[in-house]
């Protein structure tokens, strides 16, 4: 296939961001602010590539170099910067409609008002944040057209045609946004409902197509060995596209959620009525509830995403789990680890504030304590770091008992505890002011704690049977682990639910008694999956090392290093807390519309003395 | 295990029980204990590095617990209160505040008086294979490359036979100096090694590997390695330069044999 | 020195025929033994029990020829067959510091069926002498100053230092000359390195063994009277040396503001702390090493501000002054040696890295690579020089004419060495305070006819230089404290301050 | 304002700890494998060891030599100890100008029980650099004795501008036909096509009597599926590689060579 040398620099733009860590973008407020980035990207392009001159036979033109230099910080971080905040915008307002979407159908079904409100206010979150996605995107854009001609001209000659579908999808996104947000109340809630599920399926279709690009870097496929294009649809179903498609719409979700759950614990703090601290609790209640069920899968979703790069290349996966990255899984175990803990924190903190939920308190330390060993096997480094005398004293780097916890039956083991645990520590919050009446109730118990233990154990057991079998069959023994999980959580929720249909309620919640130590957990849960997603995205980055696209287009820059963990982990918590700097300005700017209208000095003060 | 420290450990924890102590002093209880066990509970000893991050985990954890219960929230917090302000405990108080610095001065001291610790090497154990090598002058793709012989094991079970007996006499001719009789890494000369031989026995060691990967190991040995594995230190031979391509395959075969273990195989691509 | 056969011809008069209580296990056991024999034994001791497997020529002590029915390791009188627990304990502790390992991992059954397979390579087991006693193997005293200093007469009226050596390294007169009953050279047990005796190293293991001989070695049985006497031996061999090897992971040099003087030998550097490094075979490149001649090293360093000074010593049976060596002298492959008209000198070689060490790695450890380079100091004993080798692997090793400073001395059956530099030389590492400096050993035995890349090696280990001055901790200590102090004062303050009301 | 500044300073703790957390793993810089650049100053060792590289990758020497195993039916000789014997095998010729001799144009001497036919590793399709000869010299010259020559050693078939040969070039759109083909890659190389010569390969100018159009056809696409007995494995596919030939090659272009090798049929 030829490329189409009537590319149109709206299409690079795209390109670009989907080149990002991120991907999957949306840009919702096209209207106001986006479509005058957009404006300006397209006149930008053209005049920093004049005359367009971008059929490939001239690629290689020395009016083009194959790199420019970014001062003081180098082309490489500036634009990991830039792209990671572009994708963390671009997550948020992806994942944003889609849980609005849920709690709102919540809301139609429950006929309860709450949930409508509250739908809302998540999606107010959006109308000011993408225009930051926006701006970072165009802004991302520019820089890599800028920084890294040669090799936007190849994936441009690559993709040229994924780009007109994606500008249709772009607009009818614009289009079913505004529709979702201002005409929130303004149809039948079934016409809106519609409006809101075309809305997630465009914004999901987006980030196919932009996975698509910056898969490819990673995976390249449907290729001749130049470099030549052979197969469009090769390109962009390459190995991990789809892995990678599911992973981030569970990430996103998971994501959004705890961001929104942030919102919610700062409004929380700064609640002065009883009436607001309710509602603010119970929001971020539910956005950290929308987080932590969308992270308990993802650990399955990044197992078969690594699976699919084993597949693609052993070069590519052993960089990735046992060579230069392996310690990398190590600080992401204690990230994920932190999260498992801090979700559970938040529930018993939150199991205080129900009446009748004091029985299940004496539980809580078992609940840790699995927590804690499952986190001390996850985080257990397979390669020590010990000094001469220790290694001589263990016969070698490699520990008797450590060397067992520091592979992968050890670790799918510990996962797959920690997402038991957490999702009893849910089930308990969920009894928590509840009695069941049915007159099985005792009989159902039974049932779902022998589910309980007998899963535990069957994984357990086959953690540790993996380690008489050979590697192979140990690999496929982490689907079973996976399928039993599931299975438990189903059937007990199953079961669960028929339990407590028409429980007798023991007590209320208290909705805005929660300790501020809660609100804090909330922060830190957000903080933790942002920091997370960023490792994440240096390691999917770092793994081509000086490829950049892997095995064909080679990075000869002076960044073509991979740099080390700590340099990565320094500019992830500067990214991060970049991130938090504009979310609190969107926290700032969505809270706006509650404040009172302006009024001259003076009446301000008449006020003040009538009220006094 | 040591098992007369885990004792010790859990007869304290059984007096605690019995004190009906609060729950601040059971977390400090637990901490030193665990602290303990781990420090002197398990032989061999565990790196100091692995050593503090669990303890961080387990202080993490501890916090959580002492702070999740709006109860015990309180009691602890009374506890330290009237353990401050109560004028019963002054004389305690003083203690702690003395002594705090000076155990903090005393880890200082140990610190700095400590001998000196040589260069510790981060080595990659099962570092990333390049995709082809040259064994003697043919190339080998170590990604779609396999062994040649391994279909022998079903197809001519003789064959086979004949090759492993001859990997065997390859092993114990030139390997078995380091890795030793029975593959554990411990033969005559390991204790003058470092890094110390592969322990073939290892589930982690030749189970997780492909074959090819462990042609690449045999035919380039430590000089073959990339540099975060450390090549300058491998005392593993180039064997390409003592034993040709079919030894070389015998002796791969004959490792998995002898330990009872399967090369991992390619997955399946899809 | 009698053998098995004269021996046999004697009892043969006297020996009760036929004995019946001799356990030769059952068929099923025998062959249980064979099949896990071929699986773990053959390759060394042979298909047929000759001890001579496909990895025989490789090692030395050889492999033990079963069919020979000579045991060296046992309980009962010289020259007859050992009972069916030595062979286990054979089987299940090894041979330090030989091809022989512990098989700590087979069990009972498994010991014992081997036990009974070994005993069939050989006739003697179900002859008329298979039947022996284990003689009485007291429980050992305790050690006595005293009895040590009656151990070293009884060391002197046995003639013990004939092979072991004056002070016990294995460098009698006669050591260069011991063979074994089959003509392959032997050697008299190094009695300062207690941890690599074949027979085990406690005073049980050294009693039995001057007690009933190593058959087929030349290693007599001791008649001593009294038994106190035969205590004394064994306490004052077991005073020879430490209990285990200690091996270090670096040598640490300590200051001096003395003249480092390599002729003012080993005394000036009592000063210093031993390091003892294990040393092995050069097994990586062509003229491997099987047996190298020497297993361990002891290292001292002394500096001052502008010197260091290097003291290397290790035992030796022998003092080779004569012939020639070089690192990169041509070595055969084994064991095709067989040319022994060129005399090999002893030697001894410091390797550090070539420059600042900057390149992110150390040289290979064999002489280096070609992209980095090491500096050898390599000093052949039969001249009274060191000479400076740059080493860009085994096969490019150039003299640079420049030598270092050194003395050499060999006494009571070990070496000194010590050699002294600038501690900054031009293209040369150079020695800074509190520093580790990578350096690696290699010693030539030349009476094993080491030379070139037949040698005995450490690993890259490291050499530390102690700082002329250590900072005080009594700075940080004083300050750290105070922060506690503070911080400590500052909390009590704040929560006395806040909830003043809760003391009642 | 003081609930901002609470979760301001909290939001900093966080990510100050995960910066430390990244500090506490080993660190390690992974390079990209050095490409060998050719720096003036390199010493003949090094380049000794570039050139062992160029030898085995981008020269495809070892497809035909061996080095230190003689007697394996390979048709040329075998290079183990060649710095040594070089010096001696022409008299007056420095053991350099031999094997530059050897490299540039090596069918002018010929050592004695060898066919020629090894290919000027200058030119299409080995296409080695004057720089990269210099190492391959340097790496034989290593082979029993001490390399010598630097990036500085002058060579009397260097050519003028010290630059490579340029790559065999396809004229656009215009399809070649077979000879065409034929020749713009080279296989004269290694396969005579007007007589029966031996050469590296096998001469074709039988090959239509010899072989199916289909035979040649995975001939050419895949030239070790079947080897003709008697000459080197993986060579053609190597040297076609390095020649660009299954890059640009066309269809169409194919076709014609195809064609005309099936149209030579010894007569």
């Amino acid at each position: 296939m030829k490329t189409n040398s009537t590319y149109s620099p709206a299409r690079l733009l795209r390109l670009q961001r989907s080149l990002s860590p991120g991907g999957g973008l949306n840009l919702r407020r096209v209207i106001p602010f986006g479509a005058l980035f957009l404006i300006l990207c397209l006149v930008g392009a053209y005049f920093v590539f004049p005359a367009g001159a971008i059929p490939v036979q001239e690629a290689q033109d020395a009016a083009n170099p194959d790199y420019r230099e970014f001062p003081v910080i180098g082309s490489r971080t500036i634009v990991w910067v830039v792209a990671q905040l572009h994708l963390m915008f671009a997550a948020f307002v992806l994942a944003v409609p889609m849980f609005a979407l849920i709690i709102e159908i919540i809301g139609y079904v429950t006929k309860d008002e709450r949930y409508d409100h509250l739908a809302y206010e998540f999606v107010k979150l959006l109308s000011v944040s993408f225009s930051f996605t926006a701006a970072l995107g165009a802004m991302l854009t520019f820089l890599l057209l800028i920084l890294y001609p040669s090799l936007m001209q190849y994936m441009v000659k690559i993709f040229s045609w994924t780009f007109l579908p994606y500008v249709a999808l772009f607009f009818l996104e614009a289009i079913f946004l505004y529709s979702y947000y201002y005409g929130w109340g303004k149809f039948s809630p079934k016409v809106h409902i519609g409006l809101g599920v075309m809305l997630n399926i465009v914004g999901t279709a987006i980030m196919f197509i932009a996975d698509a690009w910056l898969t490819f870097m990673n995976t390249p496929n449907g290729i001749t060995e130049t470099g030549e294009l052979v197969s469009l649809w090769g390109a962009v179903n390459n190995f991990i596209w789809m892995p990678i498609n599911i992973h981030r719409i569970i990430a996103n979700v998971a994501f959004g959620g705890s961001i929104a759950a942030a919102y919610g614990a700062y409004k929380y703090l700064g609640a002065k009525t009883a009436e607001d601290k309710a509602h603010y609790d119970w929001m971020g209640y539910v956005g950290n509830f929308v987080a932590i069920s969308a992270f308990l899968p993802l650990p399955f979703a990044g197992y078969y995403l690594g699976k699919e790069i084993y597949a693609y290349s052993q070069s590519l996966g052993i960089t990735l789990m046992g060579g230069t990255f392996s310690w990398l899984f190590i600080v992401q175990a204690i990230l994920i680890g932190n999260l498992f803990l801090a979700a559970n924190y938040y529930l018993w903190v939150s199991m205080e504030r129900i009446d009748g939920a004091e029985r299940f308190r004496k539980y809580i330390k078992y609940l840790l304590g699995a927590i804690t060993i499952s986190f001390i096997v996850w985080a257990t480094p397979h390669s020590l770091v010990a000094s001469v005398e220790e290694a001589r004293a263990m016969g070698g780097s490699h520990h008797p008992i450590l060397g067992v916890l520091g592979v992968m039956s050890a670790k799918n083991t510990a996962v797959n505890v920690l997402i038991l645990t957490t999702y009893i520590s849910f089930l308990l919050y969920r009894r928590g002011n509840k009695e069941a009446t049915v007159p099985w109730a005792k009989m159902g118990m039974n049932i779902q704690l022998g589910i309980f233990v007998l899963v535990t154990l069957f994984v357990i057991f086959l953690g540790i049977y993996g380690y008489f079998v050979e590697a192979s069959v140990r690999i496929g023994l982490s689907v079973p682990q996976v399928l039993s999980v599931l299975f438990a959580m189903i059937s007990i929720t199953f079961i669960d639910v028929l339990l407590f249909k028409n429980a007798k309620k023991t007590g209320e919640i208290r909705w805005g008694e929660i300790g501020n130590r809660a609100q804090y957990a909330l922060f830190f849960i957000a903080i933790t999956f942002a920091w997370t997603m960023g490792l994440m995205g240096y390691v999917r980055a770092g793994m081509r090392q000086h490829w950049h696209v892997y095995g064909v287009i080679e990075d000869t820059s002076v960044d073509a290093f991979t740099p080390t963990i700590g340099y990565a982990a320094i500019v992830v918590s500067i990214t991060v807390f970049i991130f938090f700097v504009f979310i609190a300005t969107v926290f700032w700017l969505t809270g706006l519309t509650n404040k009172e209208p302006w009024k001259p000095k003076e009446e301000r003060n008449k006020s003040v003395e009538a009220a006094g | 295990m040591n098992l007369l420290v885990i004792l010790a450990i859990i007869a304290a924890w059984i007096g605690l029980r019995f004190l009906k102590a609060n729950s601040l002093a059971w977390a400090a209880g637990i901490w030193v204990g665990l602290y303990v066990g781990l420090s002197y509970g398990i032989n061999p000893p565990l790196p100091s590095s692995i050593l503090s991050m669990f303890m961080a985990i387990i202080t993490l954890a501890l916090v959580t617990y002492l702070t999740a219960g709006n109860d015990r929230m309180k009691e602890m917090a009374d506890t330290i209160v009237t353990f401050v302000v109560d004028k019963r405990y002054t004389g305690a108080l003083i203690g702690v505040l003395i002594a705090l610095p000076l155990l903090v001065s005393f880890k200082v001291y140990l610190n700095m008086t400590q001998a000196p610790e040589p260069p510790i090497s981060g080595r990659t154990i099962h570092p990333v294979p390049p995709n082809t090598i040259t064994v003697n002058g043919s190339p080998f793709n170590i990604v779609e490359g396999h062994n040649p012989y391994r279909e022998l094991e079903s197809s001519d079970p003789d064959a086979f036979a004949l090759h492993l007996e001859n990997g065997r006499r390859v092993y114990y001719q030139n390997c078995v100096f380091c890795h030793g009789d029975n593959m554990e890494g411990d033969g005559q000369f390991a204790h003058g090694l470092d890094p110390i031989p592969a322990n073939f026995q290892d589930a982690t060691t030749i189970a997780m590997l492909q074959e090819s990967y462990l042609y690449w190991r045999v035919a380039k040995g430590g000089p073959g390695l990339p540099s975060e594995s450390t090549p300058w230190l491998s005392a593993m031979p180039a064997w390409e330069n003592f034993l040709t391509e079919e030894e070389m395959w015998d002796v791969i075969m004959f490792l998995y044999d002898y330990t009872g273990q399967r090369p991992r195989v390619s997955e399946e691509v899809h | 020195m009698k053998t098995l056969a004269t021996l046999l011809t004697l009892l043969y008069f006297v020996a009760p025929s036929a004995a019946q209580n001799v356990d030769l296990g059952t068929d099923a056991q025998r062959e249980a033994g064979r099949l896990m024999y071929n699986a773990k034994c053959s390759h060394c001791h042979g298909a047929r029990g000759a001890g001579d497997g496909a990895a025989t020529a490789f090692l030395r002590p050889a492999p033990r020829d079963f069919t020979t029915g000579t045991f060296k390791f046992r309980t009962t009188e010289n020259g007859e067959l050992p009972t069916d627990e030595d062979i286990r304990r054979s089987i299940r502790q090894g041979m330090p510091y030989t091809g022989m390992p512990p098989w700590p991992q087979l069990s009972e059954q498994e010991v014992d069926n081997l036990m009974y397979y070994i005993k069939t390579f050989s006739d003697f087991f179900s002859g008329p002498f298979a039947e022996v006693t284990a003689l009485d193997m007291p429980s050992p005293p305790s050690i006595t100053d005293e009895s040590i200093v009656r151990g070293r007469e009884v060391f002197l009226e046995n003639s013990c230092i004939d092979c072991h050596g004056n002070l016990g390294r294995g460098d009698g007169p006669s050591g260069p000359t011991l063979t074994d009953q089959w003509d392959i050279p032997i050697r008299a047990a190094d009695l300062t390195k207690r941890w690599t005796f074949r027979g085990g190293s406690t005073r049980s293991d050294i009693y039995r063994t001057f007690t009933t001989g190593l058959d087929g070695s030349p290693m007599p049985a001791f008649d001593i009277q009294p038994i106190e006497d035969q205590w004394a031996l064994v306490n004052y061999v077991h005073s020879l040396s430490r209990d285990e090897a200690d091996y270090s992971t670096y040598a640490t040099s300590v200051f001096t503001t003395a003249a480092i003087d390599p002729s003012a030998g080993a005394d000036a550097f009592s000063a210093a702390p031993e390091a003892f490094f294990a040393m092995v075979g050069q097994v990586i490149e062509p003229g491997r090493s099987f047996f190298p001649g020497v297993n361990g090293l002891a290292v001292r360093a002394m500096h001052n501000a502008d010197h260091i000074g290097i003291m290397l010593q290790w035992n030796d049976m022998s003092a080779d002054t004569d012939g020639i060596n070089g690192p990169g002298l041509e070595v055969p492959i084994w064991p095709n040696d067989t040319d022994t008209t060129q005399a090999f000198s002893d030697a001894v070689a410091i390797q550090f890295p070539s420059g600042d060490g900057s390149g992110g790695g150390l040289p290979y450890l064999l002489f280096g690579d070609v992209s980095n380079s090491v500096d050898l100091w390599f000093a052949d004993l039969s001249t009274p020089r060191a000479d400076h080798y740059v080493g860009n692997g085994s096969g490019n090793l150039t003299a640079s004419g420049m030598d270092y400073e050194t003395s050499a001395s060999y006494e009571d059956g070990q070496w000194t060495v010590i050699i002294k530099r600038d501690r900054t030389l031009d293209g040369q590492i150079t020695f800074e305070d509190a520093a580790f400096a990578p350096v690696l050993f290699s010693v030539w035995d030349g009476f094993s006819r080491e030379r070139g890349n037949r040698r005995g090696l450490t690993s890259w280990t490291y050499l530390y230089l102690e700082p002329a001055e250590t900072e005080s901790p009594l700075g940080p200590m004083a300050m750290y404290g105070l922060i506690t102090l503070l911080l400590g004062l500052g909390a009590t303050t704040l929560i006395r301050r806040k909830y003043s009301n809760v003391s009642a | 304002m003081t609930n901002v500044l609470k979760i301001f300073v909290f939001v900093i703790c966080v990510l100050a700890f995960y910066a430390y957390v990244g500090q506490m793993v080993p660190q390690k810089i992974t390079y990209p494998p050095t490409s060998t650049d050719f720096v003036g100053d390199m010493t003949p060792l090094e380049l000794a060891a570039a050139g062992e590289e160029i030898m085995s990758g981008k020269g495809t020497c070892l497809t035909c030599h061996t080095i230190g195993s003689p007697g394996d039916g390979l048709r040329f000789p075998d290079l183990g100890g060649i710095g040594g014997r070089a010096g001696a095998q022409i008299a007056g010729m420095s053991a350099v100008d031999y094997l530059a001799e050897s490299l540039y144009d090596p069918n002018a001497f010929v050592v004695e029980g060898f066919l020629p036919g090894m290919p000027a590793v200058s030119n299409p399709p080995i296409n080695l650099s004057d720089n990269e000869i210099l190492a391959v010299i340097a790496h034989l010259q290593s082979l029993g004795s001490q390399p010598t020559v630097t990036l500085d050693t002058e060579l009397q078939w260097q050519s003028e501008e010290g630059s490579a040969p340029s790559a065999p070039t396809v004229a656009p759109g215009e399809p070649l036909d077979g000879p065409g083909v034929f020749t713009n890659y080279a296989c004269s190389t290694c396969h005579a096509i007007d007589d029966a010569t031996r050469l590296v390969g096998p001469s074709l100018y039988d090959a239509g009597s010899r072989l199916s159009k289909a035979e040649i056809y995975e001939a050419v696409m895949d030239p070790d599926a079947t080897i003709a007995e008697g000459y080197p494995g993986a060579a053609m596919a190597a040297m076609l590689n390095a020649s660009g030939f299954y890059q640009n090659v066309s269809t169409e272009e194919l076709k014609s060579l195809v064609d005309y090798l099936a149209s030579k049929t010894g007569q």
